[in-house]
């Protein structure tokens, strides 16, 4: 057993960290400090930084334009991103739709397609809910009927994040009525811009516009953008959910958080006029989220290893998601609880609150679609108890 | 040993809970919320004058009902229930109490009745920037000068202080903290108009020198007591209000429980989401006991109101919280949009949370208290 | 609305509780203030104790040998008994079948069975669980098949606590095993010395005897033993779960125990040297109980005053049994934290450790079955989601 | 980054649960403990001599393997497994290490060789009244005699100490803190055996004058950075056989989820019951990363260890009671009887998370040492 990353590993860290150092703009890295919300031409800004480096697209092969990365250089790689708390890119294309094109895609769509995620020409956005499909995402209705040579699409997505900003989708559709409900199912990529599709941007609880509900009314949509197997799109599906659950157990983020939230506790001063952070109580609840973090940190370094042995990780990286924004939230309330009056504040002008707390509500506010998303909690543990504790079913 | 509310404190409840349903549903917040303006309505605040709301438990020298401050209570637990943007809890509890307390009647007659009329209304500056939820730790000065004082300093997180005609500020004489009655358009107080978490909005204000005369100092009872006193009311209030919240909340959430389908059935079929929910119910039935003994003890002088006000408010962080946190995750992806209204009363707990001291603060106050703490039971 | 109980209430109080003082014998005061285990002679030398008070049945109308205390007198009653620590009666007798024969017995059945009760001639235990009918209790196998003018008993109980004491038994049997599983049951009384019972005690988690399997071989019992209606036993089953329910929220438990628990705190140091009670983190965590208990009083202080308006309980006392049973099992767990390393003792000689602490392990211990027992929580929470909440059935 | 076993931890694992499942078994733990005994098995024990298991992790000089802690965490995790009752974590970890690390040449050949062999048993006597889980704060005196020293004072809950041949005591001398090995039959001490929660025994000794000659000294190190040392191995040990204590609970549960019907079903089949088991899943996951994580650095000489050891520890007392305790409420009424072996488990797990310092104290060593605190990652 060795727990530690190999010093070509950690040369690797030091090299990613002092280029992000030199490379995030300045009036980037200021918002990185306060953990602010990013707008969308923030995120393209830094895209096209690393799309330049040839760092943009760090899991993607050497042949379709990826950095060549091993597995621990990739996990570096992202921990780095997190921890200096960079503009979160888009993972629509470069993560989820990507290497599915890539994966199960033609020649021809990888031509059409890749280049253009990786130099963020087209951005991508997910169509996966439907009003009525969420945590039973199989039960969707949005139809692609067969007209030869290409499909009409009738229907509506809903959770499309950020699709008011994409130029393309990639949607779950129903190819097929008849038989079990996830076999009828394909999957397609359709241009935004297509007569028919509309995007309504919905506020989240934030306040930020990071939904939109997606109407689709007699959208043409040619053969050639189905990928995969006409009713195999359950698979793809599958493949694409798997990942997302991983993405979102990181702890990077959790870390920077609690970084933020000691220093809430060094300048907030409690009722008897001590910083927060000499307080016993306080410095107890830091301790009790560390060594939490710790204990998910160290079952994502298990699963990494497995990961380098070219195995499989192990039934229990299942449990990433829902300890990963379990934390998470923990972090977001104890920087409110820290703030004490402050927290009262809603994206304040400069000075109403020291500059570090000023995202700190929103943020708070939508994590609570951390334990929601990608498969709530939930549903997370109906999977773990089906098909890793084998207990019966209903 | 009775629970029960007599006849007129029954028919109040009811009638501000009609009022709230027909006049003032959730969608009225909203719309006040996104208007853009001071976020609630002089007109309403006018009418609940009117039906002798603000005064509720007021002397009757200023036109009020004589009654306690149950009333008050049963009055911010309807208001709680559908959002009402008024400003009940700060001008009337931290306001209003505050003028009542520590006012002669002149100052009374001057600045309650008016508010008590719905004319004008209050609000209670004593926060202050490294004193937490301490009401005694206070830098602002107010320095004699020729017929009265000058104020300097700084006050944050005023609720009600951006629309508020008269601000009730305490500042340390060189004989002790003291309260003042500073009209909203004094010269040289500025006043930073503030968004809040929950979509009201409150006022940071700055004291560069405001001149207030001797009679607007407050002085029929000591400041620090007052203080005291008024922000248990407060914390109280926040208490009586949360309840209405958390219970609006879990009435929506086993109402989605019970029509939302996912995988062919109801999900509140699901016996985990079923167990949730009643964990849910356990929280607001605790609440609710908290919330009666509170306001029951909160016009009591002594230790029995603070331990039973810090029991109440710990409880609302706590418990309120929890069904505040859980009501937004059973609503699933519509429970973090801003079109549901679950996302407005889980913001509204938030503040409600904080306001008059956290769960953190009112722990700690329950624990150092110990030993002097009587419960309710004297068997203790 | 009046928090307080009146002064005459107050007066009756303080009576009972310097009755208490006088009349518990030194040697079952030196065990009450240790949170001892009582054996089943000293609890019956209380019961005598209390029987020639006239305050043995408090619940009794007096026609019946009650004292004919108040509701509010009742209430003040018992808890002064909880706060006190007295030996606990055994509940069967005095508080669960009792009742019932009053309820539904004949006259003959009164005078037979309730003057023993009273004076403790004759002990009573419950013959309710089966192996396989434990929370799903309807599906009980016990059956009496009607013999003419007795009946003929075959099965086995299961949790009949304290059967080998016990002079009688009152069972749940099957008579009929036609229709809906809940109609076919009969409540029956059982003498112990009947040919073909045999009582197996168990040891509990505790090590205490605390419960029997006890074994019904062709038992004969006369029909005038059966209470109620035949097949209509279900009833009275019911009638009897409610009641134990509301037992089981009792607080001055918890207060009795969280003042053993500050005792524990006032005699331990802490790793700082300092007693455990001047440390924050402690007084805190002591803080978070009592407000816990504090609001679970006042909730069944409220419950007390619909009692007493002669109403019943409103909806939320359904909760008392889950909050009492919960904040039971975490001061439980204080204490042992408290403990340290004396947590280690296990019924310790004396000196071992100090005597208040001899027997918090094994009650730590003994009170896990405070959530399983009376219907477990889990199965509350399924009442209440059912019936208050009126949740949709899977 | 890589977390296999090597080949020859492997084997030893699997041979240690070949051994455990056929040879000691719960009900073997279970007949001992009913027996009235000392509690474990001498022929047992030579035979873990025999194995190599006692001297796993100790030099080549006194017979040891000259592995190092992780095949010692891997024994304990198997023996964990089914409760068996030799005294592993007393007479290996605590009585062994602190011999292998104080002793010189000498001392370990004469008392450190016999236990590696079976043929001894020792124990640590650390702990005193007063100086809850600090090993430092010692009221036993040293007082230099001719030739040797007296030793006079008290020591409590000596792990093994009822049956331990040598018992390793600290005590403190006019030149500080010092260990010194004493024969269980020295005269003038007094030990008195104990009943443990668990079902296994310890004792209290009393040591009122005992004679000891100057090579019975521990002093190739310093004492207190022995017993700190020593006693993060305990710890590292108590979490390495907990997480085979919990993970025994879980599969147990699992099993009675998945064959316990009632209503019909199979109470596995309730929602909120799955929901349960995977909570106890995740922690006992999270567990065993913590006492993989504990386990390698057990060895590191710095704040590493204690941070690793420290967190591990705090799992066990938080995630692992947990476990602990969802598996007798998830057994329902056979989970509160003796006769289940669900309950011996529990009570394993209670005297386990108490044995070399609770959750409390961990968490409070965690958070004194944060900033010295060196995560596994370096990007903290």
């Amino acid at each position: 057993m060795d727990l530690n990353f190999t010093s070509d590993e950690q040369a690797f860290r030091a090299e990613v960290r002092a280029w992000i150092h030199e490379a995030l703009p300045e009036d980037l890295a200021v918002k990185a400090r306060a953990s602010a919300q990013f707008t969308h031409d923030e995120l393209m800004r830094w895209h096209e930084i690393l799309a330049a480096k040839g760092w943009v697209a760090p899991a993607w092969p050497k042949p379709f334009g990826g950095p060549g990365f091993s597995a621990a250089e990739r996990f570096i790689f992202n921990e780095e991103l997190e921890l200096a708390g960079t503009p979160p890119l888009s993972p629509f294309g470069l993560v989820m739709v990507g290497p599915l094109i890539q994966r199960f895609g033609t020649d021809a769509q990888r031509e059409r397609f890749l280049p253009k995620i990786l130099s963020g020409e087209e951005v991508w956005c997910q169509g996966y809910s439907e009003p009525n499909a969420g945590s039973d995402l199989a039960s969707l209705r949005m139809s692609a009927e067969d007209r030869g040579d290409h499909f009409v699409v009738n229907g509506q997505k809903t959770w499309t994040t950020y699709a008011q900003y994409a130029d393309w989708i990639f949607c779950l559709v129903r190819t097929n009525a008849a038989g079990k409900k996830q076999s009828g199912i394909s999957f397609l990529l359709i241009d935004m811009r297509s007569k028919g599709v509309e995007a309504r941007p919905m506020l989240t609880i934030s306040h930020s516009p990071a939904f939109c509900d997606t109407f689709f009314d007699n959208v043409e949509v040619p053969k050639a953008n189905l990928l995969g197997p006409i009713d195999g799109g359950w698979t793809l599906a599958k493949a694409l959910l798997g990942h997302e659950r991983t993405l979102v157990g990181s702890p990077g983020l959790v870390r920077r958080w609690l970084r933020l939230a000691r220093e809430i506790a060094t300048a907030q001063v409690g009722d008897d006029g001590r910083p927060l952070v000499e307080d016993p109580h306080w410095s107890r609840r830091f301790a009790e989220l560390e060594m939490r973090l710790r204990a998910h940190q160290v079952t994502i370094y298990r699963a990494l290893s497995e990961q380098l042995k070219g195995r499989h990780p192990g039934p229990e990286t299942s449990i990433l998601k829902i300890v990963g924004t379990d934390l998470i939230q923990r972090v977001g309330e104890l920087c409110m609880e820290l703030m004490g009056h402050d927290a009262l504040a809603w994206l304040p002008e400069p000075g109403v609150v020291p500059a570090n707390e000023a995202w700190v509500g929103p943020s708070f506010c939508y994590d609570r679609a951390a334990t929601i998303y990608a498969g709530s909690n939930e549903i997370q543990r109906n999977i773990i108890a089906k098909h890793i504790l084998q207990l019966p079913s209903a | 040993m009775d629970f029960d509310l007599n006849e007129d404190q029954q028919l109040l409840a009811k009638t501000v809970a009609d009022f709230c349903k027909t006049r003032s549903p959730v969608s009225r917040f909203r719309e006040l919320r996104d208007a853009d303006g001071r976020g609630w309505d002089a007109a309403t605040w006018q009418q609940m004058g009117e039906l002798g709301w603000l005064g509720v438990a007021f002397p009757e020298d200023v036109g009020g009902l004589e009654a306690c401050f149950i009333e008050v209570a049963l009055i911010l637990e309807q208001l709680g229930k559908s959002l009402v943007p008024e400003p009940y809890l700060a001008s009337v509890v931290l306001g209003g109490y505050a003028l009542a307390l520590a006012g002669d009647p002149a100052q009374r007659e001057r600045w309650l009745a008016p508010m008590v009329e719905g004319e004008t209304s209050l609000a209670l500056a004593w926060a202050e920037a490294g004193a937490r939820f301490d009401p005694t730790r206070v830098s602002c000065t107010a320095t004699p000068s020729a017929g009265g004082f000058v104020l300097s300093g700084a006050k944050r997180f005023v609720l009600n202080g951006h629309a508020a005609d008269q601000l009730i500020v305490s500042a340390m004489t060189p004989d002790g903290l003291a309260l003042f009655v500073v009209d909203a358009d004094a010269p040289k107080l500025t006043r930073t108009s503030l968004g809040l978490i929950d979509g009201q909005r409150g006022a940071h204000l700055q004291l560069e020198g405001v001149a207030v005369e001797a009679d607007r100092r407050l002085a029929a009872a000591p400041a620090a007591e007052v203080l005291g006193r008024v922000l248990d009311y407060g914390a109280a209030g926040a208490v009586a209000e949360g309840l209405g919240v958390a219970s609006a909340m879990l009435d929506l959430t086993t109402e989605y429980l019970g029509t939302r389908e996912q995988f062919g059935v109801k999900i509140g079929s699901f016996q985990a989401l079923q167990h949730r929910a009643v964990d849910m119910f356990i929280e607001v039935a605790l609440l609710r006991s908290m919330s009666m003994e509170a306001m029951v003890r909160a016009d009591e002088p002594g230790p029995e109101r603070s331990a039973a006000v810090s029991a109440a408010k710990h409880q609302l962080g706590i418990g309120g919280q929890f069904v505040s946190r859980q009501s937004v995750q059973l609503h699933g992806g519509i429970g973090v949009t801003d079109e549901h209204d679950i996302g407005l009363y889980f913001k509204r707990m938030q503040a409600l949370s904080t306001i008059c001291g956290d769960a953190t603060h009112h722990a700690q106050r329950y624990a150092s208290a110990a030993g002097e703490s009587v419960p309710i039971s004297p068997a203790s």
